[in-house]
């Protein structure tokens, strides 16, 4: 019944399918709901705090109550705002998000994974979809923070997209396919992650992926001392929690590509493939955390020269590079 | 009737459904904001289609320029423009029903010369991608009788963004 | 390889378009050089290895509905001989104008042209269809009249290079209609298809058919050449296109371009053998052009506008020999000419360079001490274009003579021969003036030197050409070039002419080549006698002698002064006629007119709205009726 | 992945489709008022004629990829298109400040 | 580059180290002696001399007394407003009786305005709670009365 | 400006503040904007106005001191000490040694608590937020202190007119002896946290810069005027208390730029901890509260006396008539100083760079509207 | 069957929770479960606490658009860095320098931006 990957078309398999989608979903909101107490505790750690402990054993049950307390706020739509779009905003920002979840592996197993041809690509072009909810969500506020948010928040994602989308050929070309269970193979096969060949790729990946997610230092979309919250200022309540949900979606999301791409995904010995992948998954949201903790935001003109004249000549260098060097070893 | 037979002609039905929804909420659609969503809509049914027809990579494509990059551009533009830009409801004028008329009777036609046509149906032993995969064969096909081609959409798109910049930038002294 | 004969100036020319303006002189000339080089070289093979004559190579370019319309190569041995002459001539003259050109401002931009003039020039010759043909002759026109007027901010400049292109333009008029004729007729470009297509009985358009056809399409096309070749009347434009630099008249102005058209009535032969008058046509066009352009030389003071006149007098021969049949003799006298003439200009070039650009006469003198070598090349050209044996002219113009004479054309002979007198007279007139005899000006004499070994080698190089080309084609050799050229009858090239068709051999007559020599002889002693050593007065004596008739070849025969008065006052004439038309008869029916125009406008405006939103729905419902149309008489409705 | 097994919809299916889209993204081309909308509406015409390169590149007499090429042209060619054409637009509205196509024309005035 | 990893080593090693945070309510802090919390009160210490609302920069405290049978003043009533009370602890320090003291009371936050009139019943509650919670300290201020009382 | 050019971004009024995250308090700043040009700015004040220079007048001077409390509430200390020291100066009484060390101590330690403040704020402007709590832990065991010291976390109300109101509790000397190293060692982690980043380099370097002239003309003190280089201090150039017997530098700065702002405070920090060093050192016992009287009338005539505040020169200008109120009060607050360069330095620059600059100037709203 | 169509019906199916999660929780559930009382105050936009003033619709300033430009093109040649590398394996050296020259001829359009100085912020 689990290997619907490769049966035929039948009730059952649909099924399958549709329980594999729910478990997915219902582990992104697992995830991100233990991503951001996790966040908490590892900035209140890092910070000689303990972060969030009153609620549950440790703390382990805030965010739910958070989400419970969002989930009874007032759904507050401001008289100026652009109501369907102001309403649709939200859903049309975390549908990418959430649909690029279906083709990273998480196992070896791959299950709850679309082994489409593309996988790489339509990563790509869903985090391009994601920005509309941004830029639309700023827009319909009909304010001027949200709109210099959303509009900063579209110009900077899509700028990191190109970088982004760049690093991701040279892995692209080592692997000699775009279907992310092949490229784990590649690597398995390789026997070496990609994060050594690659590592300039991988340089250029992790900034584009952090601006991407418009984490700090690159959050300034929403850096709250200029522009208040940038594009969900007028957003409340469980609208809210949509953007935010999203904004920890994408960076599940992102976590497992980086862990598909340069890490090996599940591939490693002893323990079981998706505890690797978690093991790997959850390195990256440590960066994060890291990083959060640690650095001050980046200026806008900055974070623009910083994606156009360094990265993405780093990430054209890289492609040639990798490519010699693939031509070179195929050669030899 | 196979199962898969009725699988992809709902898939197909539902599809087209949503891209001619799209395309009239388009047409029909007063703010400017609302219509570039709606052709956003479209570009993706397209791509839907696409990829139901077996073009994958088209059908990324699609979404990565078409819903990615070109309605973002759009949406761009508008807010440089007007924002709240309104399709004003006007009477119907001559051209207006001229137009009207002219597409409608465009569109009978061309669909009585698909009716009457016998078109050849895909002959299913047939892969287009040799065993390959989509994106694969696209690119040994691109990339070894496209080559040309393929420069030449390099040398276009430099030349589209040198033009655009230059049309778009603003003027020394404007500022 | 064929491809890469133009190939090579063509990347040339992009490189100088590209980077030129940033690369150094010696970089732009180096690459320039080296292209027409390799051409050279490549050319050289093919001449001496044509394969198969009459290949050709040719890619899908254009395909209407039924017509292909290729783009190729064909290379034949007319081809092949003419691909040589030409790349050899601009490999000489582009090294040449590395010296002459040295400095100028838009150095680059004249590489640039030249590059792109010897690439169309290649084009033309070894094209493989009259519309490409068109095309390349359409692009060396452009070239000639940006290189006239490369130095615009002069105003005879200016003035020359829009002359040069309106002139030619009529020409080419006449081109275009008899290439579009024969395409009619024959349904296709190719020079193969279009001859057998001529030769064919069925062959005609409408109510013109056969021979009528042919004559009108020859002559149309000759028409072109007359435009391209500055023959009579069409000749006024290339002595003013001496306003461009020297290296440019070489090149294009005597020894490739305006050679176009002799090359295109040799390869439009077999046409023209089909009819007789069209040939008549072209034999006497010639021999007007011989003689009126040697008259007009005699007397000129402009040292480039006398090797101007020559030319087109040499052009004119060139058409002789074509139009009495000698087809082989014509394209002879085109490649002796090609050498000795483009030394001509180079060594004119040379002195004119060495005098800062002085270009009268009247100011030289005295200039073979100073000048050696370009005086002695000069004088090799010279004799040359005298046709003194045993120098290269000697044997093409005797051939011709020859020809005209076995061919029965004696009026042609005698104006052969007193245009072979009156050449020899003028050119060393010219050699006089300018070589013997002592300084006029001291004060442009005391500066005058030899250029730089770019421009003194070309020179040489010529200068041994002018010598020798004409040994090949020799009676005692048994006239390899005859040969070489008639090897193209029979094969695809003629397609189902004979060789008897394309061109007549005659048998050397020795007798005649005495005469012809003893005439040009007369004619540089005539000279001497008038310019030689301190014999200035002399010449004064007999201009004033001749009086009238010395004005009358000093004004170039009025030919300028009859067309402003008969072409330009008709046309102001026409003008005025018509403003009384207008202003009696038109404007009372404009106003009428008018009204209801206006009335007419008043309704269309709705509809002419300048929005394209407007015309589009015009459009579509047009498209809705075209597609309903086409299914209703389709069946498919 | 290779193979997507065969494809049971009608040709003449798909060729409607792309037919009705052209139609109305001609209607949208003849009677948008906002400039932006009508390069719009063209978007959609070539998206139309996509829909048929795709589908005869799958349902065409000898199935092959050339169609699916084409139409990667088309988008990139759509991309380039919209692109300068949305500059051009700006470049106009920074003129006349409208971007209604009615207020555009010289031709009136 | 090598700034970007000095800061990430600085916020690593913050990581494992002893944290701060104090789990208040859960666990109170600890308040010095001298610290200034709400006002503690001990009516039969006062001589109702004024001083305090005197010196009272606000102006909250407001107090009578009546003579008793001793001709002794004794105190009725001693409201402090804790809306205005700007706790600057001058009205203890010019107390002759120190009846008037600060306590390490200070959750003070409450629904109304009104419930922030604090009257001399809670003031002495408040003394009889800080007695409480730190009987050594009250211990050690009556011990210093008592020295003092017989010095003057 | 060109009329034709309509797609040039229209100016648009922003409201930053009065509620708004990164305001350091009640603060509004009307921002008219071109795109992310700044071309003007306007301060709005008065947010937190309570008249205190009013209310002074009504007031008793040891009836002030509270209120000085709550101008800058963050060196509450140093607010103290300035209007006992004018009066002091006008009354001209004697002050224990043991006060007046005391008071240097506690300042000192006051002026590191106030610049810790303000490099956390700074970061957090700049999107860090890390600094802000390192930086409150240490502000928390310099709070701790004050509030065994004189029972206060904030407004201490610890000075008095002719000494301090308590001397240092058992033990508390060896508490600020203890701190010192724990103090140097966090003050090397601030450099390797932030002086090295990159980011923020770029953010303040070159920011937000002015000349002494300007500095000048705006009437600047403190780290505002010392950023440009000029060494003005008014613990060393008007020695006041018992300055003149601790040896510390006063740190310049060369650009007057952000960063300069910025690096001063740290510097600045480890010269004060110089100084209480020193001062724990020489301490000797005795008093801590002068001979003066119980009502202090501070004779007829108008005083002034400025010392180095921890955002520049804190003034107060007394004029009495003889009464025990002071007829008018005066305060010169740096802070309100300060405020008035602001939109000089804002104009022309990019709204990103808005926060960088107000953070710097270094503002405390509780002073400005006093 | 093959899996070809299974994997994408997978994403539908993505798709379709993935709307039906924010559809139920926003606009079935939720309404049963928030108050609603919109009062004038409330549904103010906000401006930092004093009255909105002017619309927020202002026009932007022309590089975003510039920025957007960018994106596109860069979009779309990364589009066809991906078949290429994919078949880079079966390409060889040829495929290389075919790119190469792609690359160049788009290094000359950043190049040129970054001349223009589009790439700069301010």
């Amino acid at each position: 019944m689990w290997q619907w990957q490769t049966q035929p078309l039948t009730w059952s398999t649909f099924l399958a399918m549709l329980i594999g989608t729910v478990v997915i979903l219902l582990l992104a909101l697992g995830v991100v709901t233990y991503g951001i107490l996790a966040e908490r505790k590892v900035l209140g750690w890092m910070q000689g705090r303990i972060g969030p402990n009153r609620v549950g054993p440790f703390g382990l049950l805030q965010t739910v109550a958070d989400v419970l307390k969002l989930f009874i706020k007032e759904d507050v739509v401001p008289a100026a705002a652009d109501r369907p779009l102001f309403l649709l905003a939200p859903v049309l920002a975390f549908v990418p998000a959430f649909m690029a979840l279906a083709v990273i592996p998480f196992s070896m197993q791959h299950i709850f994974t679309a082994g489409i041809g593309t996988g790489l690509l339509y990563y790509l072009a869903l985090s391009a979809l994601t920005i509309h909810g941004v830029m639309l969500g700023g827009w319909a506020s009909n304010n001027k923070y949200s709109l210099i948010g959303g509009m900063r928040s579209a110009a900077q994602m899509l700028s990191y997209e190109v970088p982004l989308g760049l690093s991701l050929v040279g892995v692209a070309l080592l692997a000699g396919s775009l279907n992310l269970n092949d490229v784990v193979r590649a690597q398995q096969h390789l026997g070496l992650w990609f994060i050594i060949p690659q590592f300039l790729g991988f340089c250029v990946f992790i900034v584009a992926a952090t601006a991407e997610l418009n984490r700090t230092p690159f959050d300034l979309p929403e850096a709250e001392s200029e522009l208040v919250a940038g594009y969900h200022t007028e957003y409340s309540g469980f609208r809210w929690a949509f953007f935010m949900l999203t904004e920890y979606v994408y960076l599940f999301a992102m976590a497992g590509l980086t862990a598909t791409l340069f890490l090996g995904g599940w591939s490693g010995p002893w323990l079981p493939g998706w505890l690797w992948f978690a093991l790997k998954a959850a390195a990256f949201f440590f960066f994060q955390f890291w990083l959060r903790n640690t650095m001050p935001r980046i200026r806008a003109d900055q974070l623009m020269t910083l994606c156009w004249k360094v990265l993405l000549p780093l990430g054209l260098v890289n492609l040639v590079l990798t490519a010699v060097l693939k031509a070179v070893l195929l050669k030899g | 009737m196979s199962p898969l037979w009725s699988a992809q002609m709902i898939a197909f039905f539902l599809i087209s459904l949503f891209i001619l929804a799209c395309a009239v909420m388009m047409l029909s659609f007063r703010k400017v904001v609302y219509m570039a969503l709606a052709v956003g809509g479209v570009f993706i049914g397209c791509a839907a289609l696409y990829i139901l027809l077996g073009a994958e990579f088209v059908g990324i494509a699609q979404v990565v320029v078409y819903a990615g990059a070109i309605t973002i551009l759009i949406l761009f533009a508008i807010m440089l423009t007007n924002h709240e830009a309104t399709e004003p409801e006007e009477p119907w004028t001559v051209r207006k029903a001229l137009a009207a008329v002219g597409c409608f009777l465009l569109g009978v036609t061309l669909l009585f010369v698909i009716r009457g046509q016998a078109w050849p149906q895909g002959d299913p032993s047939v892969d287009v991608n040799q065993g390959m995969s989509n994106t694969l064969a696209i690119g040994e096909a691109l990339f070894k009788s496209y080559m040309i081609p393929f420069e030449l959409v390099s040398l276009l798109l430099t030349v589209a963004l040198v033009g655009a910049v230059i049309l778009a930038q603003q003027r020394k002294g404007d500022q | 390889m064929v491809w890469w004969i133009p190939g090579f100036p063509l990347i040339a020319f992009a490189i100088t378009l590209l980077v030129g303006r940033r690369l150094a002189e010696p970089v732009v000339a180096g690459i320039a050089v080296m292209a027409t080089l390799i051409s050279f070289v490549l050319s050289t093979i093919l001449l001496l290895h044509p394969g198969t004559p009459g290949a050709v190579t040719q890619l899908d370019w254009l395909t209407v509905g039924q017509t292909h319309i290729g783009f190729g190569m064909q290379t034949s041995h007319l081809n092949a001989l003419m691909a040589f002459v030409v790349s050899l001539v601009s490999t000489l003259v582009l090294l040449y104008s590395r010296g002459y050109m040295a400095g100028d401002e838009r150095f680059s931009v004249y590489y640039q042209y030249l590059n792109l003039f010897v690439f169309s020039m290649l084009g033309l010759v070894l094209s493989a269809n009259l519309l490409e043909l068109y095309i390349f002759w359409e692009m060396v026109g452009l070239c000639s009249y940006l290189l006239v007027g490369f130095w615009f901010f002069k105003p005879e400049a200016a003035l020359a290079a829009k002359k040069s292109f309106i002139v030619t333009r009529i020409g080419d008029t006449g081109l275009f209609a008899g290439i579009v004729l024969l395409w009619l007729a024959s349904g296709s470009f190719n020079f193969d298809a279009v001859f057998q297509a001529a030769q064919s009985p069925g062959f005609g358009l409408g109510w013109l058919s056969g021979s009528g056809l042919i004559t009108l399409v020859a002559i149309l096309v000759f028409l072109g050449a007359v435009g391209k070749s500055a023959q009579f009347p069409l000749h006024v434009w290339l002595p003013d296109a001496m306003e461009g630099p020297t290296p440019v008249s070489a090149l294009i102005h005597a020894a490739t371009m305006v050679a176009a058209g002799v090359y295109l009535v040799a390869r439009m032969f077999p046409l023209f053998a089909l009819s007789h008058a069209a040939l008549t046509t072209v034999a006497w066009i010639g021999g007007v052009t011989a003689l009126l352009a040697a008259l007009i030389a005699l007397t000129q003071r402009d040292i480039k506008r006398v090797i101007a006149y020559s030319t087109v007098s040499q052009l004119g021969y060139m058409m002789m020999a074509l139009g009495a049949g000698a087809y082989a003799y014509g394209v002879f006298h085109l490649f002796t000419h090609a050498f000795f003439k483009a030394l001509l200009f180079l060594t004119a070039g040379s002195v004119i360079h060495a005098l800062g650009g002085e270009q009268d006469l009247f100011k030289m003198g005295g200039l073979a001490g100073k000048l050696p070598i370009t005086r002695w090349t000069f004088l090799a050209a010279a004799l040359a274009l005298a046709g003194i044996f045993p120098l290269s002219g000697f044997w093409s113009k005797d051939a011709i003579l020859t020809a005209l004479l076995a061919g029965g054309h004696g009026i042609l002979y005698a104006v052969g021969l007193i245009t072979a007198f009156c050449t020899a007279f003028y050119i060393f007139r010219l050699y006089f003036l300018a070589f013997a005899g002592t300084p006029r000006d001291e004060a442009l004499y005391a500066h005058a030197h030899e250029g730089g070994w770019v421009m003194t080698v070309p020179q040489v190089v010529l200068g041994v050409l002018a010598v020798m080309a004409g040994w090949w084609n020799t009676p005692i050799g048994g006239h390899p070039i005859e040969r070489y050229l008639l090897g193209d009858a029979g094969t695809s090239f003629f397609a189902g002419t004979s060789a008897g068709d394309i061109g007549h051999v005659y048998p050397e007559n020795v007798l005649w080549m005495v005469i012809s020599l003893v005439v040009a002889l007369a004619g540089i002693g005539l000279a001497a006698w008038m310019y030689g050593a301190r014999a200035d007065q002399r010449a004064a004596a007999a201009a004033s002698a001749a009086g009238p008739l010395y004005r009358v070849s000093l004004r170039k025969f009025y030919l300028d002064e009859i067309y402003e008065s008969s072409v330009v006052r008709a046309g102001k004439w026409l003008a005025r006629i018509a403003d009384g038309l207008d202003r009696f008869v038109i404007q009372s029916i404009v106003y009428l007119a008018s009204r209801m125009t206006y009335a007419a406008g008043w309704g269309l405006r709705l509809l002419q709205t300048g929005q394209v939103q407007t015309y589009g729905v015009v459009a579509a419902l047009g498209l809705f009726v075209l597609i309903a149309i086409a299914m209703l008489r389709g069946g498919v409705m | 992945m290779g193979g997507t097994g065969a494809i049971q919809i009608p040709t003449g299916s798909i060729l409607a489709l792309g037919a009705i889209l052209f139609c109305i993204g001609l209607y949208g081309a003849l009677t948008k008022r906002n400039l932006i909308m009508v390069l719009v509406s063209i978007e959609l015409m070539l998206n139309a004629a996509n829909v048929n390169l795709v589908a005869f590149s799958r349902l065409g007499v000898s199935p092959n990829l050339n169609g699916q090429i084409f139409s990667l042209f088309t988008i990139t060619v759509a991309a380039a298109e919209i692109a300068v054409g949305l500059a051009l637009l700006l470049a106009v509205f920074r003129v006349r400040k409208t971007t209604e196509v009615r207020d555009l024309d010289l031709h009136r005035r | 580059m090598l700034g970007f990893l000095k800061g990430l080593s600085v916020t690593l090693s913050q990581l494992p180290k002893k944290k701060v945070t104090i789990q208040y309510p859960d666990v109170q802090p600890e308040w010095p002696e001298r610290f200034r919390g709400v006002h503690r009160f001990i009516p039969e210490d006062c001589t109702v001399c004024n001083q305090c609302a005197r010196i009272c920069p606000t102006n909250c405290i407001s107090l009578s007394g009546t003579r008793d049978e001793n001709k002794k003043l004794r105190i009725d009533t001693y409201d402090i407003n804790f809306d205005i009370c700007i706790l600057c602890g001058l009205c203890t320090e010019v107390c002759p009786t120190e009846c008037i003291l600060m306590s390490d009371t200070f959750e003070l936050a409450n629904e109304s305005r009104d419930k922030l009139y604090l009257d001399m019943h809670w003031l002495y509650e408040n003394q009889l709670r800080y007695t409480q919670r730190h009987p050594e300290r009250v211990a050690q201020e009556a011990a210093k009365d008592h020295e003092e009382a017989p010095a003057t | 400006m060109d009329e034709r050019d309509v797609v040039r971004t229209e100016e648009m009024l922003l409201n930053v503040g009065p509620q708004h995250p990164s305001t350091h308090g009640v603060f509004r700043l009307i921002v008219k904007i071109s795109g992310e040009t700044i071309l003007d700015a306007e301060p709005v004040i008065g947010y937190l106005h309570r008249g205190t220079e009013k209310l002074a007048e009504n007031l008793q001077y040891t009836q002030i001191i509270p209120y000085t409390d709550r101008l800058d509430y963050l060196a509450a200390m140093l607010n103290n000490y300035a209007l006992c020291h004018t009066v002091e100066q006008a009354l001209g009484v004697e002050i224990p040694e043991r006060a007046e060390y005391l008071r240097v101590i506690v300042m000192e330690l006051q002026r590191i608590a106030s610049h810790l403040l303000f490099i956390g704020a700074y970061l957090m402007d700049l999107g860090a937020m890390g600094p802000f709590l390192y930086a409150f832990q240490e502000r928390e065991r310099i709070v701790q202190m004050f509030n065994e010291i004189c029972g206060a976390r904030l407004t201490y109300n610890y000075m008095r007119i002719g000494g301090v109101r308590w001397d240092a509790p058992p033990g508390w000397l060896d508490q600020v002896r203890e701190f010192i190293p724990y103090m140097r060692e966090r003050l090397k982690m601030y450099d390797d946290l932030i002086t090295g980043n990159e980011i923020f380099l770029n953010r303040v370097r070159g920011v937000g810069k002015y000349d002494t002239e300007t500095a000048l003309a705006y009437g600047l003190s403190g780290i505002n005027l010392r950023c440009t280089g000029l060494e003005w201090d008014l613990r060393r150039k008007k020695p006041y208390s018992i300055y003149d017997r601790f040896d510390f530098e006063i740190p310049v700065g060369k650009n007057g730029d952000c960063f300069d702002r910025y690096y001063l405070h740290l510097l600045e920090m480890r010269e004060s901890l110089k100084i209480v060093e020193q001062a724990i050192e020489q301490i000797p016992s005795g008093p801590v509260l002068g001979k003066v009287p119980k009502l202090i009338r501070v004779p007829a005539g108008e005083y002034y006396s400025g010392i180095e505040g921890a955002r520049g020169e804190i003034g107060f200008y007394i004029v009495s008539d003889g009464k025990d109120k002071p007829y008018r009060l005066k305060i010169r607050k740096p802070s309100f100083v300060n405020l008035q360069l602001l939109p000089e330095l804002l104009r022309g620059e990019s709204m990103s760079n808005l926060l960088a600059i107000l953070g710097a100037v270094d503002i405390v709203l509780g002073e400005v509207d006093a | 069957m093959q899996p070809y169509w299974n994997a994408y019906l997978f994403i539908v199916l993505f798709l379709v929770v993935g709307i039906l999660l924010p559809v139920g929780s926003l606009w079935l559930v939720g309404p049963l479960l928030r108050p609603k009382n919109p009062r004038p105050e409330k549904l103010t936009s906000y401006e930092s606490g004093v009255e909105p003033f002017g619309d927020a619709h202002v026009r932007y300033h022309v590089r975003y658009y510039l920025f957007a430009l960018l994106f596109v093109v860069f979009d779309v040649e990364t589009l066809f860095l991906y078949p290429w590398a994919v078949a880079y394996g079966k390409l060889g050296w040829f495929g290389f320098i075919e790119m190469l020259i792609f690359l160049v001829l788009l290094a000359i359009g950043l190049a040129y931006a970054w001349r223009k100085k589009v790439l700069e912020w301010n």
